[in-house]
């Protein structure tokens, strides 16, 4: 029943919004649709929690400790950022950047954007969570091109071209994988790529088959994680978007992505009995870190800055898993949602900003503090805590995959720490002189929404200073389900 | 080849049209005929599809093979066509890459891809077992196509050619994916090339014109990025 | 506290206090002699000061309470110094309370306190003499503790009575560190008592002058006791030298209280010859200029760290 | 409240909690001054007293410890309040209440940042460090020890709109977050894989040498990153000027402590054994910045600049003195580093004292006047006679002079010094003495500078005619001003008291302890059997009694006229402020001798100059020849990076082409 809400509330919200997506009611609507869309995931959450996995639909679906907290989490970042684009989009329609047809087909795709995620997160069918990955792509593209832009249409062309072409692989690697599944469960279709079956037989699955899948896999999915160097759509796409859309790429697509990418690995590592998936992450993921930190240094557009922290921040989770092991995964899956939170916090602000003063240039963002205070504080909190600086949640994750780094890949560790070191350097380089100093900023028609911004910034320091036992556990789970290490 | 029943025969036939097509594609630089070669792969696809579906005698397989006919054969390139005319691209300009090194470039990925395929078609129990290597080989093959071309266009006759070859890749190897996936998949197709097509138009009236080299502005090497 | 301690501490003072103006003048008359002209008399810096007491004082405006303090202090400085140098005899009570390091630490005091007297009327001397007087007290007082070191080194302590009792005590050896340390510590004296090479006591010539400067705004009885502070420094410093190379005669634990008595005539003759030396040295040298006083006084740091290096390395 | 609790710990915690809801409180009213100074800072004033108070009463207690719920799932918080960590609360409460009451009467008119914010930011400060020195797992302490970089990031932020403070700032949390990382892995290394971060399991795991000296060396980095050492010293002298004055003070007088802490818990007490080349390392990087430390603050010619160099001369002695104690310890000479220890943790107390009361008094002056520029001062002494008195206390301690409280400190580590000559390493053996001289040189340097320090702020003529409008500092200022003297004052005084109690720390810490006094109460004799003892009480009453002795001889000999009169000066007729020496003319000799150290720009008039002008500016080497190279080492790298990225869609596809192939290769 939740179930179906989940996934019936956004499909529904997407159609409704297609009609109506330009009336003046529609933000509260696009608002109502997504908090029934959290209220049903919390629901859904209380019964995992209670009764373990669920499954639905003849096994197509289900929910286990791993999918559920994400589930949730989607959910919230979505209802925030449905909140938050309220008062966004108004601006924006006052600006002139955006009309009527445009706003409906936003509030409509926005809508069919949480209802991919959600599929791709709940399925239980491998085939199915490509299909979800690429509708993920073709209903964000048109969004990331919404103000007809040359740069949008770019960074629009080039999200479209490089994630088809990554999905494509990715497909190719479903392929084999349900070749190599079809030899054990027998060609009885469906459940042959059902990830539980798999799963339960991971041990027989043909090795070189799986990494040969596992190698396609990972460059499809990785290319929409943003792992270097197939990250090259992640900023364009940020930057030129509406704001909104960057908080949800970055703080959704991404998560879900890796999510992807993590189910492939337990199945291959499964069948390999190899460290080579886990090599194949860290160095990913170690790659990412370094590249995004210098990229970092050179940033002039707030929002590609903060899209760069994010190719950083995946880099960083996706070096975790590869370590594997309880206290990394554990870690990994907190660093998640804490960067997920952070981050989607961080774009409202950011957006605020350059509305109002006019620019995504940083140099011509100065002294928030001193015009709207909460926006500056927001910012400066918000990039502080993204930059891992206590008592904020994402250091408690880096905290632990520094540590478990510094006894089990020693080598890595320098750099890391470089990397940390001149990403720090280059953000806050960046946001000091924006939030301080002399205004530049002016007053907007609608009253910025800071409910989201401070919602998120109070759990990641929530998440800091205190994990509330449910939640370790069900982290726990879920490590123990990924296993690895 | 004898003793080998003759859908076999066919079939391989099927596949080593396949990869001629995408040669040929690789080696072409008149969009419209890009786009009737992207038909020809389509139809042979169907026909291969056909063969393994009779074969096999497996339902879903005729239906995919119907759905390949209504969509690669006919729709997509149609559309294309459409396009091609109402945007009136019908030159790509010069690849990146000269055509000879191009094909010899493309030699060495179809050596690779049957080592690739190797320890696949080792396993596989169907009769296309030997196809799967160029069912990779089609697959990369486009993926260069992508890369040595200038104008959007042809990039997407690229990656629809590389849908090809998945779809080939997913029949020779399994014959054909469960039916939901095969449904999905296909709506995918349609709608990339629905969105492709707003796209185009946008990018027209945007630069009236579909050459990529307008699409490079966003770089970081570049000293200084224009402010929105 | 033994009835011998405290005659021995008081003695100390009292002789100190009489006799360092007599040192000046001794030191004065050996100069006459060697310029061979004729002097004036040895008690002429008692008439100094004695004069200098019954007139009144000038007082700089502007000058603060510090101005009028100072000279109470640096004078009580170096009469407490006096008190816990052995010159005669080792049994002091004071010497338990005050080390050689806070011996130092005491003249240092006195010179921070001279000096900031000496900026607090404002004047261009002032300030030149006072900045002029801590550069050579930074470089000064470091070598003099190395030297203190290398002594404290040897006997294993830093009470300077005990550092005499040990040297003065067994049986004369040689010390190849405590000849450099001597040659460090003479330079130190020098510098640090305004002599000839690093300044000129006997002028105002204004540019090079260093101590004097610091002395300018001062008069009457502030002056009184200034004067007899330096001259009770030249003859604490001289007593610091025979108490670690010299420090024969001295009455040690143990030695009747009659030593005490015979040490009297051993100290003066001491000074005599200290005196007589110091004229030499000023009779020979030229005045350097200001600019190279720091590097005299490196040197003196340097020979006193290599005295240090010597010990260590050859372990005497 | 202190009696009702039953454990020091509860009572501890009870106070931070306090300064923490203090904090919030500023928030109710944040833009009114007399609520926020004239009630809040006293508040907080009152529970650092308190904390003083249980730190001391609980020195001797027993260790106890205590679990909070906070912390992550596997990590609650752990804490533990040892004798160590009570010196080292002491030393916060004891220094901070002066400081508060100072601040109370400072904060006036409104800054960048309002007063309430102003507030919490501070007490925050204050609480973490609290919370800091009572941790006793690696998560609370890091997360204390970044909430104290993050406020204090704040505090010297106050006036943002300034570019240059914006920069200091950037560069103090830049460095102090590098710092972090460092002791973050110092932490990874020493959980020695026993998945425990509590401080308990690192006393028991069992690391190899390598190991253990690669934990070593990153917390010397990361602590000494916090420390200000050479050459991780830069952001200190910007931060510390940019910052309001009590909170510099804190910063110099507190928290810079926090790192001795630091090293001493991890070393001592985390490692355990420490091997004797540590000590050398450390010892050497402690030498050069309190040399490097002394030398640029004589030449600086910013009151508070000057402040902040010498705060890293002092951490270089303090730093000397760990290191000296380490090689005694890893030398099996307890006595020796027991010894060595005292001087550390006595120097650390001693400089949170005088350092605070010197900033304090700055602040003072900066209020009164507001100038921090040298050349612009002078003669204040006559305006505002109780800054002037209570600060000469400061710098007369600062310059280690008899009977304060630096003096005893330097002596006992000249003592560790003098009788180090037994080390077995015998190129040890002639490093030491190299120190001592090198020590020596930077107390008399600082003698130097306080002179310089002193004489050019209140001594002389005002420089600047707006400086005879100068009025005395408020009534609180003087209280906070008052106390931290008097602690400088009793410090000299009662040594042999508080070496007694250092001994209990030094006991828990490292098991190392000095034999039992023989002397009486009023002597120090930390080494019995070696002849080496000092009476600060003792000496001050024989000085103070042949001055009396000499003012009462004077006045019935002779008489006390005084007649005031221009001053003399070789008979100059006009004389004005601009004659006086300058303080870059103070600096001048320091420049002249140690020209190597500077990178130093001149501007000299020729002579026939119809208005000639003299101009010198010294910069720091270390940031010429480390720090911008480092920067466009950076720079480069992300330029070269960049070509990556050229904006071409048929490169990324040939990017993610040739990582396929590239993977599939390898899987093949």
């Amino acid at each position: 029943m939740e179930f179906l809400l989940l996934l019936g509330s956004p499909l529904a919200g997407a159609a409704v919004l297609a009609v109506l997506g330009a009336r003046r009611f529609a933000p509260e609507l696009n608002i109502a649709f997504s908090l029934v869309t959290f209220l049903a995931a919390c629901a859904l959450t209380v019964h995992v929690v209670s009764a373990g996995t669920l499954t639905f639909a003849r096994d197509q679906f289900f929910i286990d400790a791993f999918n559920v907290f994400l589930v949730t989490l989607t959910a919230l970042v979505g209802l925030t950022t449905a909140v938050f684009s309220r008062p966004y989009m108004r601006v924006e329609m006052e600006h002139g950047r955006v009309r009527a047809p445009q706003l409906r087909l936003y509030h409509s795709m926005y809508q069919l954007f949480m209802t991919t995620m959600l599929v791709a997160l709940t399925t239980n069918n491998m085939g199915l969570l490509w299909v979800a990955m690429e509708a993920a792509t073709l209903s964000t593209v048109l969004l990331v091109t919404l103000y007809r832009t040359g740069a949008s249409l770019e960074a629009g062309w080039k999200y479209f071209v490089l994630c088809g072409v990554g999905i494509a692989q990715a497909l190719f690697g479903t392929i084999l994988l349900y070749f190599a599944a079809e030899h054990v469960l027998g060609a009885e279709g469906v459940s042959a790529l059902l990830w539980t079956h798999l799963n339960g037989v991971k041990g027989q699955l043909e090795p070189k088959v799986l990494s040969l899948a596992f190698v396609f896999l990972l460059v499809g999915y990785g290319t929409k994680v943003g792992l270097a160097p197939l990250h090259n759509w992640l900023p364009d796409a940020h930057a030129e978007g509406p704001t909104p859309i960057s908080a949800v790429l970055s703080g959704l697509l991404l998560n879900v992505a890796l999510y992807a990418v993590v189910r492939c690995k337990v199945l291959v590592e499964g069948s390999l009995h190899s460290a080579l998936p886990a090599q194949m992450l860290m160095g990913f993921g170690l790659l990412s870190v370094v590249l995004a930190a210098f990229f970092l240094w050179r940033q002039r557009d707030i929002k590609r800055l903060f899209a760069y922290s994010s190719i950083e921040h995946m880099g960083i989770i996706t070096f975790a898993f590869g370590m594997g092991g309880a206290v990394a995964n554990f870690a990994a899956l907190l660093h998640m949602t804490v960067h997920s939170l952070t981050k989607s916090a961080i774009f409202f602000t950011a957006g605020h900003a350059a509305q109002k003063s006019g620019s995504q240039l940083m140099d011509h963002i100065r002294g928030l503090i001193t015009l709207s205070p909460t926006i500056g504080w927001g910012l400066m909190m918000g990039s502080l805590a993204i930059l891992g600086v206590p008592p904020f949640g994402v250091f408690a994750s880096e905290f632990l995959i520094l540590t478990t780094a510094m006894r089990e890949q020693p080598w890595a560790t320098p750099i890391l720490l470089t990397a940390l070191a001149v990403a720090f350097a280059a953000i806050f380089g960046r946001v000091q002189p924006m939030v301080f100093g002399e205004t530049t900023a002016k007053r907007l028609p609608h009253p910025p929404a800071l409910l989201p911004v401070f919602l998120h910034l109070s759990l990641v320091l929530a998440l800091g200073l205190y994990i509330p036992p449910y939640l370790a556990d069900w982290y726990r789970a879920a490590a123990r389900l990924i296993g690895g290490g | 080849m004898a003793g080998v029943p003759l859908d076999i025969q066919l079939l391989n036939l099927c596949a080593a049209l396949l990869l001629l097509l995408s040669f040929a594609m690789l080696s072409q630089r008149r969009i419209v005929n890009l786009v009737n070669l992207l038909a020809l792969q389509g139809t042979v696809l169907f026909i291969a599809t056909l063969l393994i579906a009779w074969r096999t005698r497996q339902p879903h397989l005729y239906l995919s093979a119907v759905l390949t006919l209504a969509l690669k054969v006919m729709l997509l390139p149609y559309l294309l066509h459409r396009l091609i005319r109402r945007l009136e691209v019908y030159w790509d300009a010069e690849p990146l890459l000269n055509i000879s090194g191009t094909m010899l470039i493309g030699v060495l990925i179809v050596v690779f891809s049957f080592g690739l395929a190797q320890p696949i078609s080792a396993l596989a129990s169907t009769a296309t077992r030997n196809a799967i290597g160029i069912a990779v080989a089609v697959v990369l093959l486009s993926f260069l196509t992508m890369i040595t071309r200038r104008k959007a266009m042809s990039q997407v006759v690229g990656f629809l050619s590389m849908e090809n070859g998945l779809f080939f890749g997913a029949m020779s190897a399994t014959y054909g994916m469960p039916m939901v996936v095969e449904f999905g998949v296909a709506l995918d197709v349609l709608v990339a090339v629905l969105v492709l097509g707003i796209f185009f138009f946008q990018i027209r009236e945007q630069f009236d014109s579909l050459d990529l080299h307008h699409l490079e502005s966003l770089r970081e090497d570049a000293s200084s990025r224009r402010s929105e | 506290m033994r009835p011998i301690e405290i005659i021995t501490q008081l003695l100390e003072l009292v002789v100190a206090l009489a006799a360092a103006p007599l040192f000046v003048g001794w030191i004065n008359q050996c100069r006459a002699w060697l310029q061979n002209r004729s002097a004036p008399s040895v008690w002429l810096p008692y008439r100094n000061i004695r004069k200098l007491f019954h007139k009144d004082a000038v007082i700089a405006e502007g000058a603060s309470r510090l101005f009028r303090l100072a000279p109470y202090i640096v004078f009580a400085a170096m009469v407490v110094a006096a008190g816990i140098i052995p010159s005669m005899g080792t049994r002091l009570p004071l010497t338990q309370v005050a080390d050689a390091i806070a011996l130092v630490g005491l003249l240092a005091t006195a010179r921070v306190f001279m000096s900031l007297a000496a900026m607090d009327t404002g004047t261009a001397f002032g300030t030149l003499g006072a900045r002029r007087e801590m550069m050579v007290g930074f470089l000064a007082e470091p070598a003099l503790l190395m030297v203190i070191f290398v002594a404290s080194l040897i006997s294993a302590t830093t009470a300077l009575p005990a550092i005499t009792e040990h040297l003065a005590t067994q049986t004369l050896g040689l010390y190849p560190s405590l000849a450099f340390t001597a040659v460090a510590f003479l330079m130190v004296l020098l510098a640090e008592n305004a002599r000839i090479p690093v300044d000129n006591p006997a002028t105002h010539l204004e540019l090079t002058m260093i101590h004097e400067a610091t002395l300018l705004e001062y008069s009457a009885r502030h002056l009184a006791l200034m004067e007899w502070a330096s001259a009770l420094k030249l003859f604490n410093y001289a007593c610091i030298g025979f108490a670690l190379f010299i420090p024969w005669g001295v009455s040690t634990r143990g030695s009747a209280p009659v030593a005490l008595l015979a040490s009297i005539p051993l100290l003066a003759l001491k000074l005599a010859a200290a005196g007589a030396l110091l004229a030499v040295i000023e009779m020979v040298s030229a005045k350097l200029r200001v600019f190279r006083a720091p590097e005299f006084l490196a040197t003196a740091f340097l020979f006193a760290v290599l005295g240090l290096l010597v010990h260590l390395l050859l372990g005497a | 409240m202190v009696p009702v609790l039953h454990s020091p710990l509860d009572a501890c915690l009870t106070l931070l909690a306090l300064w923490g809801l203090i904090g919030l409180a500023g928030l109710l009213r944040p833009t009114s001054l007399r609520y926020v100074g004239r009630t809040l800072f006293p508040l907080g004033a009152v529970c650092s007293l308190a904390l003083a108070a249980v730190a001391l009463s609980s020195l001797g207690a027993p260790t106890e410890r205590a679990v909070l719920i906070l912390g992550l799932p596997d990590l609650p918080m752990h804490l533990r309040r040892d004798a160590l960590s009570s010196f080292f609360l002491f030393l916060l409460g004891a220094a901070s209440a002066g400081i508060s009451v100072f601040a109370a009467g400072y904060f006036r008119r409104g800054h960048g940042t309002s007063a309430g914010l102003l507030c919490l930011q501070y007490h925050l400060f204050l609480a973490s460090m609290g919370f800091l020195l009572l941790a006793d797992d690696a998560y609370a302490f890091m997360v204390a020890w970044e909430t104290m970089a993050l406020s204090s990031y704040f505090l010297v932020t106050t006036q943002h709109s300034l570019a240059e403070i914006r920069r200091a700032g950037f560069l103090y949390l830049l460095i102090a977050h590098v710092g972090a990382l460092a002791i973050l892995l110092a932490f990874g290394v020493m959980q020695g894989g026993s998945w425990q971060f509590t401080f308990d399991a690192m006393r028991h795991a069992h690391l190899t040498p390598v190991w253990a000296a690669a934990a070593f060396l990153l917390a010397l980095l990361g602590f000494g990153a916090k420390a200000g050492l050479v050459p991780l010293h830069v952001w200190l002298p910007e931060a510390h000027p940019a910052a309001p004055s009590p909170v510099s003070a804190l910063m110099s007088g507190v928290m810079l402590k926090t790192a001795v802490y630091g090293v001493l818990r991890v070393t001592f007490d985390l490692l355990g054994a420490p091997q004797w080349w540590w000590g050398v390392v450390a010892l050497t990087v402690g030498l050069f910045s309190a040399l490097y430390g002394a030398v640029f603050a004589a030449a600086q010619t910013d009151m508070k600049r000057l402040l902040a160099w010498s705060s890293i001369e002092n951490v270089g002695i303090i730093f000397t003195g760990l290191g000296l104690a380490i090689v005694f310890h890893g030398a099996g000479m307890p006595g020796l580093a027991a010894l060595a220890l005292i001087a550390v943790l006595y120097h650390a107390l001693n400089h949170s004292f005088m350092k605070s009361l010197l900033f304090c008094g700055t602040g003072a002056v900066l209020h009164s006047t507001g100038e921090r520029n040298l050349g612009r001062l002078g003669g204040l002494i006559h305006r505002m006679p109780w800054v002037a008195w209570l600060t000469l206390v400061g710098a007369l301690a600062l310059a280690g002079l008899p009977p304060l409280n630096g003096f005893v400190s330097e002596w006992l580590l000249l003592q560790a010094f003098l009788f180090a000559h037994q080390v077995p390493q015998t190129f040890v053996n002639m490093l030491l003495p190299l120190g001592a001289a090198l020590v020596a040189l930077a107390a008399a340097l600082a003698a130097y500078v306080m002179v310089k320090f002193f004489g050019v702020i209140f001594l002389g003529q005002p420089r600047e005619a707006a400086l005879l409008r100068a009025h005395d500092a408020s009534v609180l200022e003087r209280i906070g001003l008052a106390w931290l003297a008097l602690g400088c004052i009793t410090l000299g005084l009662i040594p042999t008291q508080v070496v007694g109690a250092l001994r209990t720390v030094v006991r828990q810490l490292a098991h190392v302890d000095l034999p039992d006094p023989t002397a009486p109460w009023w002597l120090l004799e930390p080494l019995p059997g070696r002849l080496a003892s000092y009476s600060g009480l003792v000496f001050l009453l024989a000085v103070a009694a042949v001055v009396l002795l000499t003012i009462f001889g004077v006045r019935l000999f002779y008489h006390q006229r005084v007649r005031r009169a221009a001053p003399w000066d070789c008979g100059f007729a006009r004389l004005d402020p601009r004659m006086q020496d300058t303080a870059e003319g103070f600096g001048q000799p320091i420049r002249h001798i140690f020209e190597p150290f500077f990178a130093m720009t001149r501007e000299l008039p020729s002579p026939f100059d119809r208005a000639p002008r003299y101009r010198v500016s010294i910069a720091d080497r270390i940031w010429q020849r480390l720090y911008e190279p480092l920067g466009s080492l950076v720079q480069r790298v992300a330029d070269s990076f960049s070509v990556l990225q050229q904006g071409r869609i048929a490169t990324y596809l040939l990017y993610s082409f040739v990582t396929l192939v590239v993977l599939l290769a390898v899987v093949l």
